[in-house]
């Protein structure tokens, strides 16, 4: 069974800013993306969870499984778009089958 | 006036209220689930649209509809610039914060507005349906008055280049949001509707809705009452706007609402709109718009401390102005 | 009919539904959390399965009931076959793909009963309770046809090694799926308490009901509305399928109905029953049991044109029609 | 006696119960979604306490008022040194095990409380509101002695350094339970609004409540259900614990309340609360404070074996005997 | 702290075949398995969200950490399950501490 | 673009210890923390859903990025703490933009 080197990245980001997010995967070229809606944790921006009146204080978590050179626009793109916004991004080695799926 | 308020204060409205706000600070574990909690809330929107509607059909649309409306933009697009000018000059809060909640302020608290009809109800006073339409009217115009109040005060605004204020993306979202549609197809289906429509809801959306409305606001307090250690982080002056803001809305709301000739009880709503703040299409749209304002700034002025404000103390009191607005005028 | 259509159109039930379409297809963010829907759902077949029951044991359990469940049987293994042979000879869609689409229309739709229920409650038409058994006995037999259909149509068919037609598995969840298990074990229960469990249950499963029901169709509005795009992968020669195959399969309904002797409501109720297409238990089956049919299809089809064809043109059709056979009978 | 199970056995609560427990048997997948299932449990909470509360308000608050609170203090204080006693004599459970177990019986289960004031309510019994204050008083203390039966019972417990019995936070979690907080919280709004305040409420938690009840057992029955493969993990000698220890507690709990002085409703009640086994509250604070105790057992227990004896076999017969009591001291 | 080197498996999978996936992944021999329901995403298959009615474009997340050989397993035998079907599948390395639960 | 090698921690807990191992990771000066609630699962203590009714059947999972120094004592804290309840922890390697967050 062949497998083929990805990078998976992980990005949780306040759920304001998703969808601007997501758009940006698409634009990037990215197969796909998997996304987990209200997701709560902590960071610089302190405490962040389902504080459902107004959903200002949620996060949402992206995976996106990618080549090596897409996965780099997105991280890089990603940036710009987390200014003044809650959120961070993780890269990392994964192996898949279906090369073309990603 | 202080036996109105008290006999407001042991509603089971209030005291549910009362016992969220403080389980919240107690840290109980007690919380209603977020599904519960939005559709109590989408509840609420399409019972009082649909009551609106309805009552509007029973009433016959009268000529201070297209009246009323007007003012209600007015006071939507009114109101932030007042706030503005006032945050900027009692507080030290810079531009793009006092901006932000301008904005919140010129829009609506619709749970407080629900609170207000059901005060009213259990007095037996009666208001005009089209008051309803009203608050759909000035959910989102104060949205605009915020951003145009940010950018002319931006140091960089003059020579900078034009972009849009509100993105075609963002405007849609609010002119979309789901409060907005929910709340104005609801008034519209029961003005179409009318008496036998309002036969079908009426289990529903008005035999229980006070008992309903008691248990969100139990939801409310606790979301409060777990928000109360932001108050630091907002300052005491800003948290006194909290508090002068709603009555100086509600003066100048009770007297547009007088000029147009509306009841006591319209009069008492108009008031509650203009003194109440937005917190969930407003801080969703500032989020987008103004990221450099800080939310917890906002929410927390709008959620803990107008929010309670006008349920507890605001409510009763702009009803006692009203009714004496209403006896000059009929007298 | 004109005047049956709209009276059923300026109906809330239909006015939220219409609302819902739209609120989806103009992309506004108006959602009714998942658990609340998946509730009210839930409360309807609670609420129909022991409504049926009740009355069923108010009226004694007649003769016909056991006929009335054959034809049940009938109808649903039955109008697959005619749905196949349509669409293998007027769309272009190949032989799994029909299977799929064939079962759905051999199964029913439980909100489209629901809301005829409705309907014939606003006007005071009383129906058969034991309709409400053919509906449950309705759900499931069409899944084996469609997938007898696949089968045969396979051009390996004849050589390959024999596999079941659905795995043991498969089977189980089928007949113990959720809507099956509701139904019949409300049935049975209101059956069981009869008049003094009614008098318990109803001042939440009857005097709300059909406000409940209006705003479950805001929900479903809502998801037909955002799922209007994929119309385009359908084809028109299948959404025109969606049309006519329900008036076809009402057709069948209301002969059976009538064969049997049913009152006006029972044959309007059977009617809807043969017309209305599954949208839950059968895609379901079809997705695990017929991997290569294209669910958004089968999905589009049955929710997005057979639906709201039933809801607002059907059941007003259905009941004209039936109400003419009943006078001819009765005459 | 057999007249009055079979009337509680005909109920549609008790048989949506029984149509939960066995869909949760044959694996169907009718599931009620969890946010739900818990907004149904926070309703039953808030509905009873609030009735309390009105009742209270209503009576007058009688001078046995404190005698009651206090015997409700000495049955969860005491209930568990005899559960345990009976565990480790007739079982083969460690003391851990052992004194986890116990602590659930000194506690009590809310809906079964509900349940029994839903039976009392079909026959028109009435009995006296501040029991449902006994039911929030017996909610922990019967924690604190579970916790000291284990201490006392281990091994290494004379020598080892002192650590708290429960550590501030786990007193915090249990004293402040959402469902303590919710029942005292309307227990003491429904006393404050009395009349006026039930008459606000009742269209939401008086009416419906009954089917709001048999929804819930619906849910419960299917949870249970599900987890009977568990009970193999029990034992045998531990299910017949689950069994006769509701009889005996039932039993002191009758006394307690017949030397008070209660009604037949009232020691009822009281007979419920003894013999019912708390499944939220208590298996929080075990699985906190004595991890070593297996969740399975206890929960099983309280879960699948003592409260669907005390819904179907218990209530009936706590109410029969307390009619019995009743009438030999009014005579 | 001895740490031992598993392989992660994580899978997103459309949710009528969850059930399906997570009995191969018992069958493997895997000694346990973590689901987080209600994902949504895009793929091949286009847009994948809770239209609840239906039910069938949602998806389901399932993490395994499990030896190389039983991983490598789980990759291959999921390849036929999913034939027909939405979902992906990648690999990763991860380290754990108790070597007995994996 | 630079990027920081950091750990990603992936914890599958018994939601009643989510609180306690929360407290531990904010007591490593870990700067951040995404918690996904209603996690369910299968490992050596068996099936774990949502019971909702007690709650005691439920797993939540934390993810957490943090240096080397930090994840270390995290995954050796957490075995304390995990005594007598369900849960797992796994390590795995992740590259961060934005050194600061972690
Ligand atoms: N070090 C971290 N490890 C895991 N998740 C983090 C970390 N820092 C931040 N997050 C997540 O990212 C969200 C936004 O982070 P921040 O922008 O730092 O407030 C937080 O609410 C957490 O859910
Ligand atoms: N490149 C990707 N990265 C992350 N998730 C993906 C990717 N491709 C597909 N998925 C997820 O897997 C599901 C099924 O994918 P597919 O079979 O390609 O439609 C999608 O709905 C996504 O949730
Ligand atoms: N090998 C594994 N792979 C993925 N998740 C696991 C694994 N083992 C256990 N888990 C998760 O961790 C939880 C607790 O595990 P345990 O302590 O082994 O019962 C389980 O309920 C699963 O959600
Ligand atoms: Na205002
Ligand atoms: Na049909
Ligand atoms: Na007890």
């Amino acid at each position: 069974m062949q497998l083929y080197r990805k990078k998976r990245i992980e990005l949780v980001v306040e759920t304001a800013r998703a969808k601007a997010i997501i758009e940006m995967i698409d634009a990037t070229g990215a197969k796909g993306y998997t996304v987990l809606q209200d997701v709560s944790g902590k960071g610089q921006r302190g405490i962040r969870d389902e504080a459902h009146l107004t959903g200002l204080f949620r996060n949402t978590m992206i995976i996106v499984i990618a080549s090596e050179e897409v996965a780099r626009q997105i991280v890089e793109r990603s940036q710009v778009l987390l200014e003044n916004y809650a959120g961070i991004v993780a890269l990392s080695d994964v192996e898949v089958v279906r090369d073309e799926h990603f | 006036m202080l036996h109105i308020a008290i006999g407001n204060l042991v509603s089971p409205m209030i005291l549910f209220f009362v016992l969220g706000v403080l389980s919240g600070c107690i840290k109980s574990d007690l919380a209603i689930p977020d599904a519960i909690s939005k559709g109590l809330s989408l509840y609420l929107m399409l019972a009082i649209g649909f009551k609106g509607g309805a009552e509007l059909a029973a009433s016959g649309a009268a000529g201070t509809v297209a009246l009323s409306l007007s003012a209600a933009l007015v006071l939507s697009f009114g109101l932030p610039v007042l706030a503005y000018a006032l945050l900027r000059w009692l507080t030290s809060l810079d531009s793009v914060n006092a901006a932000a909640i301008s904005a919140h302020y010129g829009s609506v608290s619709i749970v407080t507005f629900v609170a207000a009809s059901g005060f009213l109800g259990d007095r037996g006073v009666p208001y005009e349906g089209y008051v309803v339409a009203m608050l759909a009217v000035m959910e989102t115009p104060a949205i605009v008055s915020g951003l145009l109040l940010a950018r002319m005060s931006r140091p960089d605004g003059a020579g900078a280049p034009r972009t849009p204020l509100l993105s075609r993306e963002a405007t849609r979202e609010v002119l979309l949001s789901g409060s907005v549609v929910l709340i104005v197809g609801s008034l519209l289906i029961g003005w179409l509707t009318g008496k036998d429509g309002l036969a079908i809801m009426a289990p529903v959306i008005v035999d229980p809705f006070k008992a309903v409305l008691a248990v969100f606001l139990l939801d409310m307090g606790l979301q409060i009452g777990r928000r109360l250690g932001e108050f630091k982080a907002v300052g005491w002056p800003v948290v006194a706007f909290g508090l002068y803001m709603p009555v100086i809305g509600a003066a100048i709301g009770l007297l547009f609402a007088n000029a147009i000739g509306l009841s006591a009880g319209g009069m008492t709503l108009v008031a509650v709109l203009a003194a109440s703040a937005s917190y969930i299409v407003v801080p969703a749209a500032m989020r987008h718009s103004l990221p450099k304002a800080n939310p917890a700034i906002y929410v927390t002025l709008s959620l803990a401390v107008t929010f309670p404000f006008n349920l507890i103390v605001g409510i009763p009191l702009y009803y006692k102005v009203a009714r004496m607005l209403a006896e000059m005028s009929g007298g």
